[in-house]
């Protein structure tokens, strides 16, 4: 198990009623710790768009967490 | 320079930014809150921006356009915060030797910064409705 | 709107012509005098402007850019008289519902601008010399 | 015989050394202006980019000149 503390933002903070928290979870890549939070707040939105950052650095779904990280998770985007 | 700010963008200030003895082109482009979307009016918007990743990817798109069209100067600022119909939402400015880097480079910089950054935009509609936006761009994949 | 200054360019008051609430993108492009062209380091710049034709045919060019890509507003103005290094010699802007309009007819119009108006450029260089431009597009067909 | 006005611009200005004159010209078209012009002020400008307006309308160098017009030849322009 690591401790991850993931941050919503926008409709993903709408959706799951809070900013950010803090998870024990049995996790490896960051496409990993998204479906936990999907599975735990009854999320229906597709991945496709989403986008995902790892302590502040952008990311694929595939890199790899460890325990301490913070993981982002973007819904998609709508700049300008 | 990108940056995110939550009051009013003063456009004269950033236009004063592009100044170089070299510049004989310059393009602007600014994003204004329109009355209209997809058909439903628009009494406001509210942008939700995640700064420290936002001027990240704003400077690297910056970066990336004088890469492809040579420019001189170029800056752009993109609004937080709760906006009103006609506010200036974005400002993007480049001046190049010439116009044609200068029009291309604002336009790679503006087209990039809307599917690129943490940036979101939920309008809130005459009706009473409010909703976040998809861009265009992920609009246009997901309908086909 | 087209128009022939011969007195300073005010950006302020000639963005505010765009103002419309159907906006969403919004394209400028100001032309400033540089400091070199082909070369040769250039002091100041000189602008003869047949004021008649160049506003039948300026209005002429704006009304085909709407024709082509349909904008809210647009306007140009086109200096006459001595300029200096850094000054406006001329502004385009256009508002339109979305940005791809907007940069097109901006384009438009500056591309059409510069081959078609009776407006005339002499550049004073800081060897003492001086010399009309010809325009770029007439240039490359004259060079093959 | 015709009686036509003739102005120059810029180049054709400085190498004529005046702005306007009224002429008593043996032509049918602009071009029949321009050449009878440029033979008078040994001009070699090509004229190839070169416009001509008659009465302050743009027109094509085929374009018949009428007693009485005012021919404005216009040497390549360079706006912007």
């Amino acid at each position: 198990m690591k401790t991850i503390t993931v941050r919503y933002f926008a409709g993903f903070r709408e959706h799951a009623g809070l900013g950010e928290e803090t998870l024990q979870l049995d996790v490896v890549t960051a496409m990993d710790v998204f479906n936990e939070t999907r599975a735990r707040h009854g999320s229906t939105e597709p991945t496709g768009h989403c986008k995902v950052a790892i302590n502040d650095e952008m990311a694929d779904w595939t890199a790899k967490v460890s325990d301490g990280d913070t993981v982002l998770l973007f819904p998609p985007v709508a700049g300008g | 320079m990108f940056a995110v700010s939550s009051s009013a963008i003063t456009v004269g200030e950033l236009r004063a930014h592009l100044t170089n003895p070299g510049s004989g082109g310059v393009c602007i482009f600014e994003g204004w809150v329109r009355d209209e979307n997809e058909g439903r009016t628009v009494l406001r918007l509210e942008y939700e921006v995640y700064d420290p990743l936002a001027i990240a990817e704003g400077e690297k798109v910056i970066a990336e356009a004088g890469q492809k069209f040579p420019f001189l100067e170029a800056t752009c600022v993109h609004r937080s915060g709760l906006l009103e119909i006609g506010d200036c939402a974005v400002w993007v400015g480049v001046s190049a030797k010439h116009r044609d880097e200068a029009f291309k480079a604002c336009r790679y910089i503006i087209d990039e910064i809307k599917v690129r950054l943490p940036i979101w935009k939920k309008e809130h509609y005459a009706d009473g409705d409010s909703g976040w936006v998809v861009c265009e761009r992920c609009a246009n994949v997901r309908h086909g």
